[in-house]
């Protein structure tokens, strides 16, 4: 049954469905009722919630008890983000599953609370230190983001790295009619075989992202490249809409890329043929299928709630024969409909 | 008996917390009838009997510094 | 088909609640909804509004330059949104606090009287239920049936006195639209 | 003739534009009291304040001063770099409860361990205002809030902090003092700390924090009077009021 | 015919793994203490330890439990997620004096307030061992270091601070004692220290800390010998010794 | 005079003579040096040395300092940067200038203490969240680096901009002779009409990244992108290095760059034609410039200390004629002279 | 007079320190003249008239672990 | 011409100094140098090392994958950097220290007993200056006016005789080189 649900919420049903029982957040808008959320719901079904001091600590508390080989989680917002940088880093390393949503909103600084997508970098190339990276996920309706939690943790055991949600104010705040995933139980769960549970009678087992010889930690890192180009190969996502006869092609994710479907039916009202292509995953980037799709289209637009972050990947994509566009807009202010349109007619006529 | 003292609130300022009403020792403020442009019933001065003295506890207790309080003296020469 | 509704007015009006129950009735019946709030401190004090957009299509934008319907709840939501309200478009105004008239000549205006019918239920509180009630008249969109459910999803886990007082206060709200 | 003189009225040091707090919240009461110590203190043109993220992140502006908003459980960070670039200026924050006792612990303990020579005005009203009512550090026990939905419970969440009494052990501390403003009387003693506060600073006598316990009606989801009653019979018990550090004797 | 009997040898809770410390350094008698701890309460096959980054960032490689290294101060952060997920076991952190009272000082406050059920081993050594010597926030006034060339001085860098004697004002903080290990004496001492602040966990009491004055003979420039003299002559004016709270009574 | 001098000292030393009087900083490896040299000097010309108990908190009494109009600075390493980064997003929001040195280390997490290039895209893409941009340099030689220092500031009150000298362990590290640079006077600098001093008459002043109305928060932005806008059209700046009759082009900063210098005389000697492009701004980054000689050499070969950050710079600058190719280690280990030589053997042969 | 203790010192893992030396009550630890591989001279027991009784104050001390203690008694039947 | 020479030994035994005069030296001389040091935690205890590169041009790379000269002042440095000397390049070990020879036989071999000429000297600290002397005499690189300057530069501030402790230091083992 389909449930009329906040994004934020739906969100953190889907991961206590996907077997979620430990979250840790710091409250900041707009995503504070997912915090609430899981204030609330925890206790039902035996997990624990905690409101951490601080996002410098709920990074940490994070890395602690992923080391445990649980099920981790928190969410938060573009400054709390930049403040869990450091621990980000350090939990790449330590190669620790976990899963991050952040709900982005207008930047840089404290800004306002509004939506936007200017942490787009921050997430994609590594905000923290060192050669890491995570897998970000970019759901644009409610009941993506729902299905997607179940497949972000499989995908941060699987390959033991990070995974961010990547939404905006927009997607935390609205709401949506969302049918619910099943649940999985967390008893069949399989405790990972380099979870830190106390040694009892096995070799002691350690987990960091230390070694002061470099050729060590160079050996590392080696082996985190491997699971970066794995995740690469196997893992790109993206959805096509109506590209195939598209005289022009929009690049979005997320909200804008909502929006854009919305611009579409406009445009090909009034005769402009406008497709979508819509990254999923923007770590690994769908590279390779962008640029086949740029073969074929004259003019790329790419439309981001940011002044141009996504774009770069959009142009280290496409072959020189098409045209990269950009139309943004930041610090809160959602493009409209209307507004793409217009910048959609400016190139093709 | 003649007036020694009396409250100025601006009442476009003012958000009808009641806070000023409920430190009046002289209890000579009350809610107005009516709304002020932000939608509350803003406090205003009732005091037919000349009981405010100036004492400023109105304005102490005003969170939105809405009240100026004026106490009024004989001259002396 | 696709609708957009814009419900705005006073942080204390009950306008949230307003939208999220016309979506949820409309879910009910069957369509697409989105719900979007304004939200943070501009809610304090201030205006707030939402957007609620319903289709028998996917809807794509949650966001909407242009709704067919506007509701406003006071004289700054009404000068606000009557701007951007489409052509032929309708707007739904609370006469108890509006005084006045918008200046558009090209949109559909209705009244209800919200508050003075809420205060004679006995409930000022349910003034946005009454003003909903109008809005299902005049537009057609949602049904009681509907409504009632989506009333019921919202408190009945509270109580059931609840549901009833605001379904009450809906059905009033339909009787007395003007337009 | 009878003259009329204005005996109370908007301190200089306040700007005009209107608060942005919901009816009743004492963070006007708080920043009325420390204008009206600026003003008297004559030092409004060598005073900078340091706004917070919580409710009062708009204090910045509504201050008539030179002014800026630190990030959230910074400010004592970013005072004390203003004060080390310029010594001879006024340099106070304003900080909330969960700006000051959750977030920014490490700030508040170095800046008054360093004996750093601002003044803070630190606002616990016991529940994070600006983000809708989480529990803050200083959330009673058993205190229902969004994020303690059940009250708060020591096991799970521990202990309502009480900054004053532990930034009181650090050697740095000045002066120390917790009040309210629930009564006119207390607002004087409020004002009279604030402007202790302050001396103390003119003095270079080191860190001077003023704890105001303080209401959040909104998401105490209570009256303004109401709510005034609550912090008295329930907010003193757990922070009592008091000086809890005083190293002016014989200075001020 | 006579028996001989090893009455004391390396702990089984200790790896084989060689110290990196330097010659006379506190680091290693404060390990071998806490490894014969665990081997007495038999706790070893439950038992999780968090580093930190400092001097005995390697001490997660020295115990052979399970264990990791925390970012720079916030293992107490790390420790919660642990105990979180796995109540049952016992986590204890480790950590300097940079780590836990500059850096961490808001997890280490925020652990103790939560009361967090979990053992931190507290190393002050009055500077930063690790990065070369630098001021710690335990500093001593007067003490000279790479980053007090001149001698820490009160009014630019602040006061050493207590962390036991800060912490110990908090509700959550179950055990906090001060010791120091320069004699066989006090060694005892701290060893019966270390054991009751984990027995504090295994009954679930709370928050329990053990700080110990340590030597850095290396950054003091001094030998073995004499920084241990310089210890119990300085150090211990500063930070007296002894037990600053204690929520055990009757129950352990 | 030249001085045999570390590269953090003479960093520190240059900073002083450039007129900075306020320095906060936290200690960390490979940059304590930096710091330990300011507690020393800094009280001998009068100036201001405060360690901080943290870098975050460092960054925002930075952020404290900048707001008075002085010149203010502070230097740490890798992990510590990424705890700047919330800060970092703050100062940009709020148009402070300030410099910070990032003396990078192998990573991620605590990764090691040797020298490394992987905080590339961090500094350059930006670390924090919100759509800003820092200055980025990246000097070869000490030489450079003292030189840069004057700039650097200059840059950064010109703009309003924060400035980030990156260099790494290598270069904080080393000693290498330097003839320091004139004095600039403090008393000369005049206080800019933006800092917050204690109104004293004037108009009170707000410094401040906040603005809860996003069409007025879009509004600042759109202001630091006119500044971004201003900075690329006029501050890009490189070094070419034997690049007329290459056959490969190398393109390196900082310590790489000058390791490739000896490669490119090995190389020579051995018949290969191997020139360099060093950009000197990371950000702005080079990009015409390397288009333009992108359109007369085959092959560009990357060489970074990390697994490929600026080559994805390199991409988006050049033509698709040439290839870009990449050749990178990173964790702290230093390509050798003789392996890069390798991977341009296998390039051209 | 009998053995009634002795101590084992891992000479590799000794680093000179004298903390053991220090406080042995005995007096019968002192370094070696040789160094280990490490480049330290080591602490030996040099107890020619049998007075250490296994106190172990020398392993208490050792901030290395590098001393094992033994006791010896008679065996009792 | 470009010079790189590798300087090897415990933490304690002065080898980042030795490498800092010798490139002050040179640097005195009217050549370009580098210093780059070994440096962290693996200084404690175990082996530390410098590498100085000197040229009458431009210094590239400060690091060095083949050095002409290895200045090994005890085993496991010997062991360690022998691997990389230059073919024909030199060896000079510290044979109060080292009681062994390195295993190739394509590289020149000097010894200098440093420990015991610095004891005759009455100051065990100054090994790495006698060192220093004996590598000035067999390579050339640097005259002894040169290392009186940079010995100068570091410590005069402190105090002179430190200066001529050093120099008189030098000046033995300039002496009493071997090869
Ligand atoms: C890094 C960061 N985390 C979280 C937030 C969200 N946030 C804004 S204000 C606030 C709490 C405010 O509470 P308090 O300090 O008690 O002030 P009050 O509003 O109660 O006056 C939080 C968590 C933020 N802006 N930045
Ligand atoms: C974020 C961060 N900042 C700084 C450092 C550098 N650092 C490593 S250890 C240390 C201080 C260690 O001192 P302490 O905690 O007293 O431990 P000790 O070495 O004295 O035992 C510092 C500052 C770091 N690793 N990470
Ligand atoms: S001045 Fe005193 S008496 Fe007069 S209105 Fe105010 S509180 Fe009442
Ligand atoms: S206290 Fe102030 S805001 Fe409140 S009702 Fe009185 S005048 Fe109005
Ligand atoms: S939310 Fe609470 S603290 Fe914030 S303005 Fe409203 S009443 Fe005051
Ligand atoms: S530097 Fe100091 S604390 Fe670190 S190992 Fe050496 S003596 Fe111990
Ligand atoms: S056991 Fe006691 S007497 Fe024997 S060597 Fe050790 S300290 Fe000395
Ligand atoms: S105490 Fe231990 S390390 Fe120190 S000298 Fe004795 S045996 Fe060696
Ligand atoms: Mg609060
Ligand atoms: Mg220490």
């Amino acid at each position: 049954m389909k449930m009329l649900m906040k994004g934020t919420e739906a969100i953190a049903e889907a991961a206590i469905r996907a077997g979620c029982r430990l979250y840790f957040g710091y409250p900041i808008t707009p995503q504070s009722e997912l915090t609430e959320y899981m204030a609330k719901r925890m206790p039902e079904v035996k997990g624990t919630f905690l409101q951490s001091e601080s996002e410098v600590a709920t990074v940490n508390m994070l890395y602690g008890a992923a080391c445990t080989g649980r099920k981790v989680m928190t969410s938060t917002s573009s400054p709390g983000f930049s403040l869990m940088q450091e621990g980000i880093s350090y939990m790449a390393g330590a190669e620790l599953p976990a899963i991050f949503i952040n709900v982005m909103r207008g930047g840089p600084g404290l800004g306002d609370i509004q939506p936007s997508q200017s942490d787009y970098f921050q997430s994609t190339k590594g905000g923290g230190h060192g050669d890491y990276r995570m897998i970000v996920l970019a759901p644009h309706t409610l009941q993506e983001a729902t299905n997607m939690m179940k497949e972000a943790f499989d995908l941060a055991f699987k390959y033991r790295m990070l995974v961010t949600i990547l939404v905006d104010g927009m997607i935390g705040q609205m709401m949506e009619p969302v049918e619910l995933p099943e649940w999985t139980k967390p008893e069949e769960f399989e405790e990972p075989n380099w979870a830190l549970t106390g040694a009892n009678g096995r070799k002691p087992r350690k987990v960091t992202s230390f070694d002061l010889d470099p050729y060590e930690l160079e050996k590392m890192n080696l082996r985190y490249q491997e699971t970066y180009k794995k995740v690469s190969q196997n893992e790109v996502k993206y959805e096509e809409f109506k590209i195939e006869d598209a005289e022009i092609t929009v690049v979005a994710y997320g909200t804008m890329a909502r929006i854009v479907k919305t611009v579409i039916d406009y445009a090909r009202k009034s005769g402009i043929k406008v497709g979508l292509f819509r990254p999923i995953t923007l770590w690994p980037f769908p590279y390779e299928r962008l640029s086949e799709i740029s073969k074929n289209v004259k003019n790329i637009l790419t439309v981001e709630m940011s002044y141009g972050q996504m774009v770069e990947d959009v142009k280290l994509a496409v072959e020189e024969k098409s045209d990269v566009h950009f139309y943004g807009r930041s610090a809160g202010v959602v493009p409209t409909p209307a507004e793409i349109l217009d910048a959609i007619k400016k190139i093709v006529r | 008996m003649a007036k020694k003292g009396y409250v100025e609130i601006n009442s476009e300022r003012c958000k009808g917390c009641g806070l000023c009403i409920n430190a009046c020792p002289q209890h000579v403020l009350k809610f107005s009838e009516k709304f002020n442009d932000k939608g509350y019933h803003y406090a205003e001065l009732y005091d037919p009997d000349d009981k405010c003295p100036g004492c400023a506890f109105c304005y102490y207790m005003c969170p939105d510094v809405c009240i100026t309080v004026h106490r009024v003296s004989e001259e002396r020469v | 088909m696709i609708k957009s509704i814009i419900i705005a007015g006073f942080g204390g009006q009950g306008v949230m609640l307003m939208g999220k129950i016309i979506a949820e009735a409309a879910m009910f019946e069957g369509l697409n909804v989105t719900w979007l709030p304004s939200y943070g401190p501009e809610m304090r004090g201030g205006t707030a509004n939402c957007t609620v957009v319903i289709g028998d299509e996917p809807i794509g934008s949650p966001v909407v330059d242009f709704p067919d319907v506007v509701i406003a709840m006071n004289i700054p939501s009404m000068m606000k949104f009557e701007e951007v309200l489409k052509k032929d478009g309708t707007m739904l105004i609370n006469s108890s606090v509006i005084d006045r008239e918008p200046s558009r000549k090209d949109i559909k205006v209705s009244k209800i009287d919200a508050n003075k019918i809420a205060d004679t239920i006995g409930n000022s509180k349910v003034l946005n239920m009454v003003t909903l009630g109008a809005f299902a008249k005049i537009t057609g969109l949602i049904k009681i049936e509907a409504i009632g459910k989506a009333l019921e999803e919202t408190f009945a886990s509270k109580n059931k006195k609840l549901v009833d007082l605001n379904l009450q206060a809906v059905e009033h709200g339909m009787k007395s639209v003007t337009d | 003739m009878a003259i009329d003189k204005i005996v109370a009225q908007m301190p200089k040091s306040l700007s005009k534009i209107e608060f942005s707090y919901c009816p009743g919240c004492h963070h006007g009461i708080v920043h009325r009291i420390v204008a009206e110590v600026i003003d008297e203190l004559g030092i409004a043109s060598k005073t900078i304040m340091v706004a917070p993220v919580g409710c009062s992140v708009f204090a910045y502006n509504f201050f008539d001063l030179d002014g800026t908003v630190a990030a959230h459980g910074r400010a004592p960070a970013v005072a004390t770099g203003m004060k080390r670039a310029l010594p001879d200026r006024v340099i106070f924050t304003y900080q909330g409860d969960g700006d000051l006792a959750s977030i920014g612990t490490a700030e508040i303990v170095h800046a008054a361990n360093r004996g750093e020579n601002i003044t803070t005005i630190f606002i616990n009203n016991a529940v994070y205002g600006m983000t809708g009512g989480q529990m803050a550090p200083t959330t009673l026990l058993g205190q229902k809030t969004t994020t303690s939905p059940y009250g708060r419970d020591a096991k799970a969440n521990g202990y309502p902090i009480r900054m004053s009494e532990m930034l009181a052990t650090l050697d740095g501390s000045a002066y120390i003092e917790r009040t309210m403003v629930t009564t006119p009387q207390n607002v004087i003693k409020t004002k009279a700390a604030v402007k202790k506060a302050f001396q103390v600073q003119l003095k270079g006598l080191g860190f001077s924090m003023i704890e105001v316990l303080s209401t959040c009606p909104t998401n105490w989801g209570m009256t303004p009077i109401e709510s005034m009653k609550w912090l008295e019979d329930n907010m003193t018990k757990t922070f009592p009021l008091g000086v809890f550090v005083d190293r002016t004797k014989g200075l001020i």
